[in-house]
């Protein structure tokens, strides 16, 4: 259990800067199930926050809503100092290449290599054939994608269809695909979920090392509790389609977070 | 113009037009002096609108389709190829109850294709001076010569217009069937070279007195090949007017069809 | 697993092997040698295009079109229709089970997987007027043949596309039936089928249009069908006819188009 | 969430409303009186049999095939190969462009979606004669005419399938990409295709066949082709001879059927 | 935290009664890549064995190999008093009724209801299309299969087509699957993987009980130590193909299970 990067713990909710994300009245509706029902936050740059919150209770929707993967029935996102719901097309685009998501189903491009879908992330800053797959990629390219990978520790599986991955290998390879994307703020849903203790943890110093050495900002999703008490700044709780707990990490312990997760079952 | 495109239309495919032309094309080329280019064209509409856009000069048809050729383009006939014993005729199984025409009322006729002198037309003129009055005296219908005699022998339809070659073929295909002339049509106007109107005079009468001149030889020459025994004991006739297939546009009239005849009429 | 020492990236491209490149090579020149024929002088389009709006070319003779007999076209497209409907039904229950044995994960034995696809291959082959001869004897002339020919047709058609698109489903699901146990028909039927509807339905119903666009089959039988009504049309020079026939005929593959994109979007 | 007090299953049906129980009424109904008229008799069925193997009927006829011109029909096939490559390899590369805009998810815009999706319609409707008289005007009578017909055929069914293969694709490898900031074209090529490549190998090869197959096309534009060869042959009642032709089309299918297998095997 | 069932330990590795199950020089590989070595154990029955293992170790392979859904390379498996590979079609089917599988992909199938699914697990006892969805299943199973979604706290979502529930919630639905197939012995690859802390203590308690007051046996995989540690009798650890930790778990502790993962990740 080594952590070269020990999470030193910021200070949260600071808004003296400008906030890098701002939510505000953000409600998203499937049907007549109203999922989010009005969230307001903001996020100081620079930080880690965790989100955390019982299943279901909207927490990857609220990721989607973010990047306008699908759009909030009502609400304002301001996220890099761009008002999302208002972009065209094509700054939608400009602006999405900035953010780097960790999708929690991982959604990686069957039936190509690992190194394919890493060199996807790319495509965020180039176009054309050149960054469909490995086998047409520049050379530069190619050494970097296999540098993410080496990141996350697969570069062994470089050439392997990923949908002969296994669970945790395939989860990396999405991570390595975001470090492509030389993201400004990263959006992870559970990047630890398939991982064992070990390379979790590594993952997640990983994440970490970006936020304090490269000073992007992170929004973490994560079920571990010990990893959402050593990996953030900030705690955020989802609940009932609102901001239930917003606390600083260094207020908060198991036991607390437990409680949250008791009173929403509760309820 | 030293080089005539020529299709036909009644045969298809490039190999059984060289096939069955192949020696007549021969034989004119070096009787005219032109040369000739062949083309098969499965279909009239598409023969006429290659000829409509001077894909081809010359094309080689029968007397049915001239007539709509004729309609559409202002093509002129060269040349007829007569066929001896060129008639229609209705035909019923041997064993069939059917004894004259009359008795075809309210039976299913098939008749080969739409708008063909000799399986269509023709019989249906027939049947009409028999006093059967097209399509509501019997009922027709299309069938190829394969499904229709089929048919017949299941007893689905009751009699088939067809033309004399059909009905050696046939006897030859289906020896344990005999099949039975109800009514037989007199000598159909012959088949017909038509000129587009693009070609030049010159050429049309080169080709024309090709024919005039040396017909023994071509007519030798293309019925020097199997298909074309139909042919055998015709000749060409160079003489060919427009009025001439005046008596096939009559008969597009016993199937309703009025465009031709009022033409004529004016 | 932070050792980001700059590892060489693996080669680009697996090695093909003769017969790959061979195979490469044949197509390629096939391809190259066809097209070279092909190409159209410049000149030739331009003057061809002209050929078509000219008074007496094809596109001139078509406007306008000529709708007055509307009604009995129409009635036509609807018998057509109807004896499609009727003919695709039968067709695609039947290409049903012809398809799951010529899946390979389906099909009981590899044997029965070969046999299968031969017979869906073969009822492609055979011209229809053979059908046409076999179904004029068996049930006579006019529609219930006209409905036999059109299932035949797409027993061949659709056997092969629904056997395809059960290989390209996920195998996941599949295979978490068959560890609970269940047998072949349950998979198929709780698995496959639903995840090959929306694929199913698109098959199907581009089967029906093609029914009704086709007049080959149905002419043969003496069925009539609305394809007959367009031959004698263009045969007799009525472009104007032929233009209203494929208007309709356009409506309706549209009309069927956007069924299918709805249901299909109900389903995806 | 361990309590298991007996809930109430929830309704098995949903309401489908009236429009919804209309439409398959109309279906049901249309479907039924089609069937009721198709059901042959059984005393016809024998006699139909019994006449198939009569010694002048088809069956008997056809064997043994005749295989004594099988070097001028076997070139023949090959070369009706060769314009079937060529006229579906400009039809598919033409198809995919018209069948991307076609998508929904895909196309920059509804109008121009619709406008895909028309055009595809179009094409497919438009019937062979027309295409035929269009590309004899411009290419001249002969192969390139057969060329550019198999390639117009092509693009209205490759464009329909491949716009439905694309569209029933999981979406989520689309998102991921769409969320890097990934242009349209980006997503196309590394994301659909990708995930396309089986089903668009199936339709393709499918398509190849089916230009060998089919003879209208082809004839028309006096490019001869097998099913010219196929078509004379039943016109002169050599059975036999068709027999060999179609045995010989089934060999060139199965052919094709197999490589299309295999490539799939390898990309699934 | 409210635990109702208590996890006994009980004797680990005991071998007095008959396996459950017995794998004997077990081997798997895929093309060259060696995933599975040679692997040797037993488990007694009425136990709940935890199995570890780093990403990639093989676990979701060896629960394939356990009921055929992969061949094995060589060597021997035998469950319930079945000699596994041996078995006809037919057995082979009767035999995977009676082994209930979560798996870690929870391979639902999509489109269709959470009610469906669920009532897919009956498929092991029953045929035909009355268990192919809930629209024609009988009132006695659509009521089982109600229960089962409960017992997993899904009943309100039984309508939700399950390609349109969260990460959590589908994970669910494959459990009360597996649960709707009455089985006797479970395999469960990491059932708490995206569940929240409380609903992941819940659904293991959920089958602990299976193992306590219904004697079955389960065989799960799961990389939160913590899960591990409360929830198993005796844990075994998978690494470069071979078992490479056997201990009863009230032997184990989690800095010596992270010292396992440790190891195996400087071998
Ligand atoms: N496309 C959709 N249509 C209908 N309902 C949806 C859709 N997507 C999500 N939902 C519902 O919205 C709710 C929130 O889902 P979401 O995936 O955001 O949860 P989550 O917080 O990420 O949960 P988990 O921890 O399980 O991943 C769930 O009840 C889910 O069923
Ligand atoms: N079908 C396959 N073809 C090739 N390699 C495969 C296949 N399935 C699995 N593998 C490889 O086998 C190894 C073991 O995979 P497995 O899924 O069993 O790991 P695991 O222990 O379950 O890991 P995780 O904790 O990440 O789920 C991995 O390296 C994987 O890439
Ligand atoms: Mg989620
Ligand atoms: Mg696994």
């Amino acid at each position: 259990m080594n952590a070269p990067v020990s999470p030193v713990r910021a200070e949260a909710g600071s808004t003296l800067v400008e906030p890098v994300l701002t939510v505000s009245g953000l409600t998203k509706s499937f049907g007549t199930a109203e999922v989010l029902r009005g969230l307001d936050f903001a996020l100081a740059p620079g930080q880690s926050t965790a989100l955390i919150g019982a299943n279901g209770s909207g927490k990857s929707t609220l990721l989607r809503c973010l990047v306008r993967l699908v759009e909030p029935t009502s609400g304002r996102v301001r996220m890099l100092g761009q008002e999302v719901g208002a972009l065209s097309p094509r700054a939608l685009r400009r602006f999405r290449a900035r953010v780097g998501i960790v999708w929690q189903k991982h959604n990686l491009v069957p039936r190509m290599s690992a190194l394919s879908n890493v060199i996807h992330g790319a495509q965020a800053r180039m176009a054309g054939p050149q960054v469909w797959g490995q086998a047409l990629a520049p050379a530069p390219v190619r050494a970097e994608a296999m540098a993410c990978l080496a990141r996350v520790g697969l570069a062994d599986r470089a050439l392997a269809r990923v949908d002969s991955l296994s669970g945790g290998q395939s989860q990396r390879v999405a991570i390595a695909r975001m470090l492509m994307q030389r993201p400004e703020f990263i959006l992870a849903d559970e990047p630890d979920a398939s991982l064992d203790p070990q390379t979790g943890q590594e993952v997640m110093e990983l994440l970490l090392g970006l936020v304090r050495q490269d000073g992007l900002s992170l929004l973490v999703i994560s079920h571990r509790l010990e990893h959402t008490l050593a990996f953030s700044d900030r705690i955020l709780g989802l609940a009932q389609g609102r901001i239930a707990l917003d606390q600083p990490t260094r207020e908060a312990s198991v036991p607390a977070l437990r409680r949250f997760f008791d009173h929403e079952a509760a309820a | 113009q030293d080089t005539i495109r020529f299709a036909v239309t009644d045969i298809d495919g490039l190999e059984a037009l060289q096939r069955e032309m192949g020696p007549f094309k021969e034989a004119f080329e070096a009787a005219s002096g032109l040369k000739v280019e062949f083309f098969p064209v499965s279909g009239r509409t598409v023969a006429v609108e290659a000829m409509a856009a001077d894909q081809v000069d010359f094309v080689l048809t029968g007397p049915a389709e001239y007539v709509v050729f004729n309609a559409r383009l202002d093509a002129q006939p060269v040349v007829t190829f007569s066929r001896p014993d060129y008639y229609s005729t209705v035909v019923v199984l041997d064993d069939s109850p059917v004894k004259a025409p009359a008795d075809l009322r309210g039976a299913k006729i098939s008749f080969g294709e739409i708008g063909s002198t000799s399986q269509h037309l023709g019989p249906v003129d027939l049947l009409a001076k028999a006093g059967l009055t097209y399509a509501v005296d019997y009922e027709p219908v299309f069938l190829k010569r394969n499904v229709a005699m089929e048919a017949l022998i299941s007893g689905e339809i009751a009699a088939i217009g067809l033309n004399r070659t059909h009905i050696e073929q046939l006897t030859e295909k289906f020896p344990d069937q005999k099949l039975r002339v109800v009514v037989k049509g007199e000598q159909l106007p012959d088949d017909i070279l038509l000129a587009s109107p693009k070609v030049s005079p010159e050429v049309i009468e080169t080709v024309r007195k090709t024919f005039a001149e040396q017909g023994e030889a071509l007519l030798a020459a293309v019925t020097s090949t199997e298909e074309n025994a139909k042919y055998i004991g015709g000749s060409f006739n160079a003489t060919v007017t427009d009025a001439d297939y005046d008596v096939v546009r009559k008969m597009y009239e016993n199937i309703g069809i009025k465009e031709f005849t009022e033409f004529v009429g004016q | 697993m932070s050792e980001s020492a700059t590892l060489p990236a693996p080669p680009r491209f697996r090695h093909l092997g003769l017969t790959g490149y061979a195979g490469f090579l044949v197509v390629a020149a096939l391809v190259v040698s066809s097209l070279a024929a092909t190409a159209p002088a410049p000149d030739k389009l331009v003057n061809g295009l002209a050929r078509l709006f000219a008074p007496s070319g094809l596109f001139t003779q078509m406007f306008p079109p000529d709708f007055s007999r509307i009604g009995p076209i129409s009635w036509k497209l609807l018998e057509t229709l109807q004896m499609a409907v009727a003919g695709c039904f039968l067709g695609l229950i039947f290409a049903l089970p012809f398809a799951i044995l010529a899946t390979d994960r389906l099909s009981p034995h590899p044997v029965v997987r070969t046999a299968a696809r031969a017979v869906i291959a073969l009822f492609r082959t055979v011209p229809d007027l053979v059908w046409a001869i076999i179904f004029i004897i068996i049930v006579g002339l006019g529609p219930a043949a006209g409905v036999l020919a059109i299932m035949v047709d797409k027993i061949g058609f659709a056997g092969r596309f629904f056997a395809e698109a059960m290989e390209e489903t996920d195998p996941g699901p599949q295979d978490a039936l068959r560890a609970i146990g269940a047998s072949r028909l349950g998979i198929i039927g709780s698995a496959v089928l639903p995840a090959c509807l929306p694929s199913f339905t698109a098959t199907s119903l581009f089967a029906l249009e093609k029914s009704v666009r086709g007049s080959a089959a149905l002419g043969l039988v003496g069925a009539g069908g609305i394809g007959v009504d367009l031959k004698v049309a263009f045969d007799l020079f009525n472009y104007d006819e032929a233009f209203a026939i494929i208007l309709l005929m356009l409506a309706l593959v549209v009309a069927v188009e956007q069924g299918s994109g709805w249901i299909r979007r109900k389903l995806i």
